[in-house]
């Protein structure tokens, strides 16, 4: 579904991340793991090209979308995002209604009729497990949720624009644990209907979620790709020392 | 500890006498505009025919009104100019231009009325002339208030702009919104309080302004039929008669400056209030 | 601690030696002549009187003499209000004035300005006030071309005003303008700018401004030539005196630095700044 | 997919559109702003830059300043400015550190003496001109003298020199604080050994910026430090500030415009001088970080 080859990111000319090389299967679920600042997040924000908002950021190498390079799949950025859809790790909510919050990037991407709006929010929040505890009020504010709800608000968001790839920047890790667990749960749940690459601190987490496994690691304030595979043969049979006492808590 | 309490008290006695100078300031205008208020009573100042202070009329009426459309008129140029550049310097500058455009811009904010004054007589009253009359009327007048308080529409807009969590944009660019969509349904909301903080206070800065204005409006006191007419504000009429003034047309003035005064109170009363309550929202 | 003590109570010294330092901002002179004299007033007179005052300083160092501007007006009211020591005005003194002492030290003329393109020659007296009333609205009704008038007024108190209306007979409630200004470069300015626009100031200014190329012209009244010398000789009717004006019983510094104006010693100085000199017999008019 | 791929394109169409006008229009607003701005820079300095040279900043004003410099302009605008910050700075310093006393929450104290300062910062310049004459010059017998006219704009800039010191010391982390209370150090110490110093970069910012706005008045000072275009030998004199300077040349000196001009260049350019050094003060401050957050979408 989506492949990378030599992606490299710098930010002011410094390099971030270098040679990243991955393929996430159709469907599937990408854990992507390592250590702090060692580029898993800038390798995300490559992804949907959100690197063009922050300062600085430069970014080279391929990317290709369903076998297609994205920069001819996707001549704007506006249209390449609404295949490829972001959770952050802080849930981000906009400061209007839950309703608004799930209508407005409708809108924007062409649906104005009411109903029709209408069915798509009840949808998502069903799919996300929100809509018995919020269809009453849908009108109030979305920062009155929770940090769960929020977080599963963001995810129908998201998901609301029906996009084949979901990028995850630790969706848990702000999380208080029953939510995350909530969270987790729903991501679980949707394997199949989405390519998801998500990024994780959580070891237990990225094994019981992810289908594959991509490990990254800094060498030098670089960081790199240094082992990926199916996820159960990589917590088992790495032959990569550095990863074996990662993944086993002794590194990292 | 006796240091720690004489720094309280002597702070706070600073702060009571800075916070006493503008009862001073009222209470100043109040005394000398009482023989006025005494002998006139408030309502002539709406009813008398016109403004002549040495013949007996004191109208101020016209003045008023000239004071308040100059200073919407210099808001509804100064906001969406200020907004644009503070959006301009945000999301569409690349990013040594913004740095220039925001010192520019504060530039802009420090050129001294005068010069403005100066400006709008010799270089643009010629200008708008070509639409009749002398070119010193209310459009003028506008048209540079307009430029004088855009900087404060456009600085503190940037302000509020900037202090915008970053997340939000992201999130809103991640969910495919495009640039323009961006500003205007998540930025352009998210900033409205300090956005419209920046419109209050140019407002009091337009309704404050003098200089520039005597030299631009034309200075006719007369109830202004359209934009292109000529009109005094309460400021130029102070600034105007004041130094030849002789007692009861002294006190005539301090009323007006009184006025103005008030306005001014209210609105940034309204405004601290709202600004106290806004964490409701 | 003690340092901040220190620095506070500094700080609150350097407040009340400011606010204690109130001190009159005059002082008369005695014999040997020395002291402060502030004059106000008319910003007709003010130029000449800055002139005149620095020949003064210079003949009696001890003495200063500063000199502000803001209007006739303002100079009557700050001698009554004692803030200063002479007032200048450039008109005579109204009725109610009758408590002051006017002292002439030299004449100018008003006269009416239009902008240099105008072809107009000359305007009567009725057609003056007819375009001062609002009766008369365009060039075209007086014989000059189709074009739209723009009336330049001044503002209540100035003198200029003052001899204007005197002159002509209007009540200045009649008058209706298009523009007013305050000051007469203000006038000057606005009539170089507007092609349809008349206005009136002083001779004097009008002249140094035309001499220096501003796009105005002088228009004759009663077929008299708006110039200095006709002022001079009196021969233009719409002139008036340039007095200084004092209490009744001025200072004796004030009454020397009167009389020096009065003097034949000044008249290179006032015809410098485009007024005309005065003969020492009139010198105190009321 | 709900919408097909022929909406889709139509969408995309539109969004083009859109983007594009909104573009246009910022860029537009944006351009045309500074625009105008260079448009007055430029009139002010063809017209007068050629008269500007040392000498015009050091001579007497003669023949009401068609001929000479503005020597004693400068001067007096000077003093002016040296009453006004005299007064206005510990006055506000000490009213900051009152504000600031408090950083959980706001004393009733605090949110009264605030919103008085809110009213003072919308008074007009002119009310200033107007209290000033009655109350310093009349009342307090100043006359019209550079002390008058000081500390006029001393009332004028203090509420935004009190906004900015106030920022300035709530800038300073509070852990910086917490460690020295954590040290048993008196709050009288640490305001002064800790707080101030670390605050100082903004705290002369903001006197710079007040300098800036006193600079640039011109209606408070007419009636209160008046006209005297002359060199001023106490703080009892009159004296002429350069903004009613090139009022006064303006508006009532014939032949006087090319001066008038000069002396805007000469306060535009130490305008311009007083933006640097606030920009640098507060980059030296770290308060000014704004630009890094400066890019495009």
């Amino acid at each position: 579904m989506i492949t990378t080859e030599n992606l490299c990111v710098s930010y002011n000319g410094r390099t971030v991340l270098r040679d990243a090389t991955i393929e996430a299967k159709p469907g599937s679920i990408l854990g992507l793991v390592g250590p702090s600042g060692c580029g898993k997040s800038s390798f995300l924000a490559a992804l949907n090209r959100l690197t063009e908002i922050i300062p600085g950021a430069s970014v080279s190498g391929r990317i290709q979308f369903d076998g297609q390079d994205i920069d001819t799949a996707f001549p704007s950025s506006v249209e390449l995002r609404r295949h490829i859809g972001m959770i952050f790790q802080k849930p981000n909510p906009f400061a209007m209604s839950i309703r608004r919050n799930l209508e407005l990037p409708l809108r924007e991407h062409g649906i104005h009729d009411r109903q029709h709006l209408g069915q798509i929010c009840e949808s998502v929040l069903r799919d996300v497990g929100l809509w018995d505890e919020v269809s009453t009020r849908l009108d109030q504010s979305a920062l009155n949720l929770s940090g769960g709800q929020q977080q599963r608000l963001c995810i129908a968001r998201a998901i609301a624009i029906k996009p084949q790839v979901l990028l995850m920047d630790e969706p848990c890790s702000s999380l208080d644990p029953m939510s995350a667990e909530r969270v987790e749960q729903l991501i679980d749940s949707m394997r199949g209907q989405y390519t998801i690459l998500i990024v994780t601190h959580n070891l237990a987490q990225a094994r019981r979620l992810s289908d594959q496994i991509t490990i990254f690691w800094t060498e030098d304030g670089v960081g790199r790709i240094i082992e990926q595979g199916d996820t159960e043969t990589v917590f088992n049979e790495t032959s990569n020392a550095i990863v074996d006492s990662y993944l086993t808590g002794r590194k990292g | 500890m006796r240091s720690d309490q004489s720094l309280t008290i002597i702070t706070r006695a600073l702060a009571v006498i800075s916070a006493a100078i503008v009862l001073l300031i009222v209470l100043f205008l109040l005394r000398e505009s009482t023989p006025a208020l005494r002998q006139l009573g408030w309502s002539r100042f709406f009813t008398d025919a016109s403004w002549h202070p040495l013949s007996g009329q004191f109208n101020l009426t016209p003045m008023i009104v000239a004071t308040l459309v100059t200073s919407s008129g210099a808001i509804v140029i100064a906001a969406p100019l200020g907004i644009g550049s503070a959006v301009f310097v945000n999301f569409y500058a690349p990013r040594r231009l913004a740095a220039w455009h925001r010192r520019l811009i504060e530039l802009l904010a420090g050129i001294p009325s005068v010069v403005f004054g100066l400006w709008g007589l010799v270089v643009l009253a010629p200008i708008i002339a070509t639409f009749g009359g002398s070119g010193q009327n209310l459009l003028t007048a506008t048209i540079v208030l307009g430029l004088m308080v855009l900087p404060t529409v456009a600085l503190l807009s940037d302000t509020a702009i900037a202090a915008l969590p970053r997340e939000w944009i992201q999130g809103a660019a991640a969910l495919g919104m495009g640039r323009s969509a961006i500003v205007g349904w998540i930025v352009l909301p998210g900033a409205r309080r300090g956005i419209g903080g920046g419109i209050i206070l140019a407002l009091t800065r337009a309704l404050g302004e003098t200089m520039a204005v005597l030299m631009l409006a034309g200075n006719i006191v007369e109830m202004p039929s359209s934009l292109l007419s000529p009109g005094r504000t309460l400021n130029a009429n102070i600034a105007l008669e004041l130094g030849y003034a002789s007692a009861g047309h002294r006190s005539v003035l301090f009323v007006s400056g009184l006025m103005l005064m008030l306005v001014v109170s209210v609105i940034v009363l309204f405004v601290s209030r709202r600004e106290g309550t806004r964490r409701d929202g | 601690m003690k340092s901040i003590i220190a620095t506070s109570s500094l700080f609150l010294l350097c407040l009340t030696l400011v606010g204690c330092t109130s001190s009159p901002s005059t002082q008369s002179g005695s014999s040997e002549l020395s002291g402060q004299l502030t004059l106000t007033g008319s910003s007709t007179v003010a130029p000449l009187a800055t002139e005149i005052a620095k020949r003064f300083e210079q003949q009696h160092p001890k003495v200063r003499i500063d000199v502000q501007t803001g209007g006739s007006g303002k100079g009557i009211a700050d001698v009554r209000l004692g803030v200063a020591d002479i007032g200048m005005a450039s008109r005579p003194l109204a009725a109610d004035e009758a408590d002051l002492t006017a002292h002439r030290i030299a004449a100018d003329g008003v006269g009416l300005i239009v902008h240099d393109s105008n072809p107009i020659k000359e305007l009567s007296q009725e057609q003056i006030i007819a375009i001062y009333t609002d009766k008369i609205n365009n060039w075209k009704e007086v014989g000059g071309e189709d074009k739209e008038i723009t009336v330049v007024h001044k503002a209540e108190g100035r003198a200029t005003l003052e001899v204007f209306l005197k002159h002509f007979g209007i009540e200045n409630p009649s008058v209706k303008g298009d523009v007013i200004v305050g000051e007469n470069e203000h006038a000057v300015k606005t009539v170089a700018g507007t092609e349809g626009a008349i206005g009136y100031v002083s001779i004097g200014t009008a002249e140094a401004d035309i001499e220096s190329g501003v796009r105005i012209r002088l228009l004759p009244l009663d077929a008299v030539k708006a110039n200095t010398e006709n002022v001079a000789s009196g021969a233009f009717p719409m002139s008036r005196p340039l007095n200084l004006v004092t209490a009744n019983s001025p200072s004796p510094l004030a009454s020397t630095f009167i009389q020096f104006c009065q003097s034949a010693d000044v008249h290179d100085l006032v015809k410098s700044q485009y007024f005309v000199p005065i003969t020492s017999e009139s010198a105190v008019a009321k | 997919m709900d919408s097909g791929p022929a909406t889709s394109r139509a969408i995309e169409v539109r969004h083009h559109w859109r983007e594009f006008c909104v573009a246009v229009a910022v860029w537009v607003a944006a351009t045309s702003v500074i625009c105008v701005l260079i448009w007055i820079l430029a009139d002010i300095a063809i017209r007068g830059l050629a008269e500007v040279n040392f000498g015009f900043l050091i001579e007497d004003v003669q023949d009401a300043g068609r001929v000479g410099g503005i020597g004693p302009i400068i001067l007096s605008t000077g003093l002016i400015l040296l009453v006004c910050l005299v007064v206005a700075v510990p006055l506000s310093f000490g009213t900051a550190i009152a504000l600031t006393e408090r950083l959980d929450k706001e004393s009733w104290f605090a949110r009264n003496v605030r919103r008085s300062l809110d009213v003072l910062a919308g008074v007009p310049s002119i009310v200033f001109g107007l209290f000033g004459n009655a109350f310093f010059a009349i009342a307090l017998g100043l006359g019209y003298s550079i002390l008058s006219g000081g500390l006029t704009l001393a009332c004028m800039v203090l509420p935004i020199l009190i906004r900015t010191s106030e920022q300035a010391i709530r800038a300073v982390p509070a852990e910086y604080r917490y460690a020295a209370a954590a040290l048993g150090m008196k709050r009288t110490t640490i305001l002064f050994r800790v707080v101030l110093p670390v605050a100082m970069p903004a705290l002369a910012a903001g006197v710079v910026l007040s300098i800036g706005r006193a600079l640039a008045e011109t209606a408070a000072l007419i009636f209160t430090s008046g006209y005297v275009a002359r060199t001023p030998e106490s703080l009892l004199d009159s004296g002429r500030s350069l903004s009613v300077h090139i009022y006064d040349l303006a508006m009532n000196v014939p032949g006087g415009g090319s001066k008038a001009y000069a002396t805007a260049c000469v306060l535009v350019v130490l305008l311009l001088a007083i933006n640097a050094a606030t920009a640098l003060l507060l980059r030296l401050a770290g308060l000014h970080n704004r630009s890094t957050t400066g890019g495009s979408l």
